[in-house]
């Protein structure tokens, strides 16, 4: 039995980029109205409908909780329970992700807490050809 | 332009039908809305048939029940399918050109999971980056409207104590008993605010209208039965930041009352029942406001006093709602019109709005768009 | 009733692009649309978008170029989808409520095989009941003509001599090789009298059309390159009696045409070109007659003495036909448009069918429906 | 190794019956207008609306080829070359099928040719559960 030499990880979104010592985050956004996307390329701006292109953006690495959900039942085989979570990135746009180190207790979370934005191995999930991932979370800053 | 009437509507009652066929099911509606207008098939100058899962259903009713070599389009519109089958034959009859034009929606659900399909990725996304699951989607629309203005889950699961009481004196509804707000908040926790009772059920179902000119309402002498669409809108999603991380079922909704209210020259007070879009308990509340029931914020309120409930200042989702009617998507926006049909006729029964005269039905599809119609007693 | 008119069209190359998704096709046809009528997805007050294979698709590709909040609605109907995206589009604007709608037809078919899916069944009943094959039941089509009228092997096979000559010419073709006689009756057989050469080509495309009102078309000073709609009729099967055992195509499409002549107050005779459903050699010749090109039997002669191709009498499909520019089955149906608006104008290059003034675009899709338009140069 | 006993096989459309001596056709007749049908269960006519109902109706077995296509290429695992056949059924709807025992040739078919209708086993399909199937097919008469 061999064991082949691993790869190195794949962004888990497109915006998360692992060319640096640090992963980071980038963002499109619109020469004309500053609004910020996403996807890795764009026609034009869904705001301003500007085809003047964008430049890459990356914001800070903290950001506001804007709204969750305490998920306990969802997809087959989606490990449960865990926190849906958008928040609101400072000096970027809003993003979706896991929000981990506070109590699946509603009562116990503070709504619009300051959060940091965190990278990590994707819980182990692997593709079909073995590769390992590293995604996003966000974790309270309060908790320092 | 000439008003454009509903003179036949019919909705077969929503429930599990794993042997039959899409078209089966709205070829069935059909024949109850042509019946209740009196016409036959030979009388419908053109169809719309919305159905999300499957395409062709259109023709595939009319192979079921005659083939007149009308035009039929098939149209799809996520949630709001429904209802925009029945715009575009309001409109179709609005261009001159028809004097009788069918909606017919219609979905076959029956196994597919509550959760729906995850998307597909080089890895599974769900409950990594959060979720993309609509209970915990519309959970999450809910708690932002939770986080300005302090909704309990309580009065989240209010909605679910309405419409289900509602829904018991709806025979057509899929799920039929009382659930006290202790059971309500008890069940099984799907996606919190969320529990399994505070989200609508995937059933098969189907509901058809027949719409006319006021031409040949005249003609055929129904002006006593039939209902006057007052405003038919339909908007997309404008730009929102934080959409499409987290749909925005707000601003589409908003812009298509908007302009429903103001083609039909009324405001939200004029209106005597809603039935909107309540696949999750916490959407309802948010469209109290968007629908412009209430001012901001006091949607809790609305809840917690009863004025959505039958007998209520104005009563939202008498028929029960998609949180217990059943929520068979391509179908939901024009079974809405057939409840408000049955009220302004004063054939709801024991749910009877009393001397109801003008009624709003609200769908949202996430995507994402809303439609809104206006229905007045003719 | 004001005419309503084509100020803006745009198809994009059809191809394979397996790394785009439909939005970003569609959107790509919908810039380049907006850009030919001069105006910015701000002028647009409502589409349509025309998708078989996906849905929602409308408000992606809005969401791509600018979300506006308008009223946006997806139709679905088998090969005559992008038609009915057009159609609809066409009827908002003479409802007198829109001055300025969009329709969009797109497809992503990369990696979908030539031959399609089989049906289900609790065991495959293609090859022991006959096949369902588009091949074969184009073929049988095909076949019915030629009992009745001895079209022969060879007659159907110039069909796509023809029109593969013809995208020789047109460079946003996928498939522009010149295929003598014997080479496309030495091809494959697929499913006798289609060869590999006489069937069309699976891929990725969009096409995207800006109609107005007339008093906008005059207000932005665009009648100069306006192309006036003078027919759009959409028809449905009507009962025959092999049909679906045996799919009709023909019905449809001659009450689709009929209603379009009567629409437009003409006849065949004054139509300067042709784009038809082409899907398979076989089904061009059968709407020769359908279309009222031809006297019954006389499609034999049409294709003989080349009065259908480049120069002839009528010229049909110049731009390849489905059979060369390939059939992204969403976009198809406004391909077609952006075909006939070129000759309209002048612009069709090396193609171009000299003092072109009023053309007919055709489509047909099992299920079934046809529609067909009517252009004339403004 | 035991064998279990092999099931009757089952009809391989719904308007193919057996429950008697020999397999038989039976179709929707409309009550009103006389146009037949080949669902088991229908709501109304596609021809006259009607919705009288319909009797079973059996046809002859004989019938005259209508249309054709020798196909050569099919559905991926679908073995060629068969015929695809229409045939207008004798005082019963039109049927599509395969037609056998005619060469691979058009030069050699008579595009009109009478044929009858014949029963035989699904070519050895089976479905999940092992169940054979019996299908309809046409012959030339003419062979006689
Ligand atoms: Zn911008
Ligand atoms: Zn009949």
């Amino acid at each position: 039995m061999t064991d082949t030499p691993a790869s190195p990880p794949l962004p888990a979104a497109s915006y998360i980029h692992l060319d640096g010592p640090e992963p980071r985050l980038s963002f499109l956004k619109c020469k004309s109205c500053g609004t910020m996307f996403l996807e890795p390329e764009r026609l034009a701006c869904a705001r301003c409908g500007s085809r003047e292109g964008f430049d890459a953006h990356e914001p800070k690495y903290e950001g506001t909780l804007h709204s969750y959900s305490i998920v306990h039942r969802s997809f087959p085989g989606t490990a449960v329970p865990f926190i849906s979570a958008v928040v609101d990135i400072d000096d970027g746009p809003s993003l979706k992700g896991n929000l981990r180190g506070v109590p699946f207790d509603a009562d116990r979370i503070d709504g619009a807490m300051r959060v940091r934005i965190v990278f990590d191995d994707a819980l182990g999930r692997r593709d079909a050809d073995g590769n390992a991932y590293i995604s996003h979370f966000f974790e309270p800053l309060a908790a320092d | 332009m000439s008003d454009v009437y509903i003179t036949g509507i019919e909705m077969i009652a929503f429930g599990r039908y794993p042997h039959r066929t899409p078209a089966s099911l709205g070829a069935e509606a059909v024949l109850g809305a042509l019946d209740d207008a009196g016409i036959t098939v030979h009388d419908v100058q053109t169809a719309y048939c919305g159905c999300v899962f499957q395409t062709m259903v259109g023709q595939k009713i009319f192979q079921q029940i005659g083939q007149t070599g009308i035009p039929i389009a098939n149209v799809s519109n996520a949630c709001a399918t429904g209802a925009t089958a029945v715009r575009e034959a309001w409109m179709a009859v609005r261009t001159g050109d028809y004097d009788i034009a069918l909606a017919v929606g219609v979905e076959q659900m029956t196994g597919m999971g509550m959760l729906g399909a995850a998307r597909q990725a080089s890895i599974p996304i769900e409950g990594l980056m959060g979720s993309t699951s609509m209970p915990a989607t519309f959970a999450e629309a809910g708690r932002e409207y939770a986080a300005k203005y302090g909704t309990s889950f309580a009065q989240f699961a209010k909605v679910s104590v309405k419409n289900h009481h509602h829904a018991t004196m709806n025979p057509k509804a899929v799920l039929r008993k009382e659930t006290p707000l202790e059971m309500v908040m008890e069940a099984e926790m799907i996606a919190y605010p969320n529990t399994k009772l505070m989200c609508s059920i995937n059933v098969d179902g189907a509901a058809a209208v027949v719409l006319m000119s006021e031409k040949k309402v005249r003609e055929l002498g129904l002006m006593d039965r039939a209902i006057r669409i007052r405003a038919s809108a339909l908007a997309s999603d404008p730009w929102q930041q934080r959409n499409p991380q987290m749909p925005d079922i707000n601003s589409a909704t908003q812009i298509a009352a908007q302009r429903a209210y103001e083609m039909a020259g009324i405001e939200a007070k004029d209106l005597d029942l809603v039935e909107l879009h309540d696949c999750f308990a916490t959407a309802e509340l948010l469209h109290y406001e968007n629908l412009q029931l209430c001012g901001a914020g006091e949607a809790n309120d609305m809840i917690d006093s009863g004025a959505t409930a039958l007998g209520g200042r104005i009563p939202v989702n008498v028929s029960g709602g998609l949180l217990s009617k059943g929520h068979p998507i391509g179908a939901t926006g024009v079974a809405n019109l057939y409840e408000l049909s049955l009220h302004l006729r004063g054939q709801a029964g024991e749910r009877q709005v009393e001397g109801a005269r003008m009624g709003l039905a609200h769908v949202v599809g996430l995507g994402t768009c809303s439609a809104v119609h206006i229905l007045e007693k003719a």
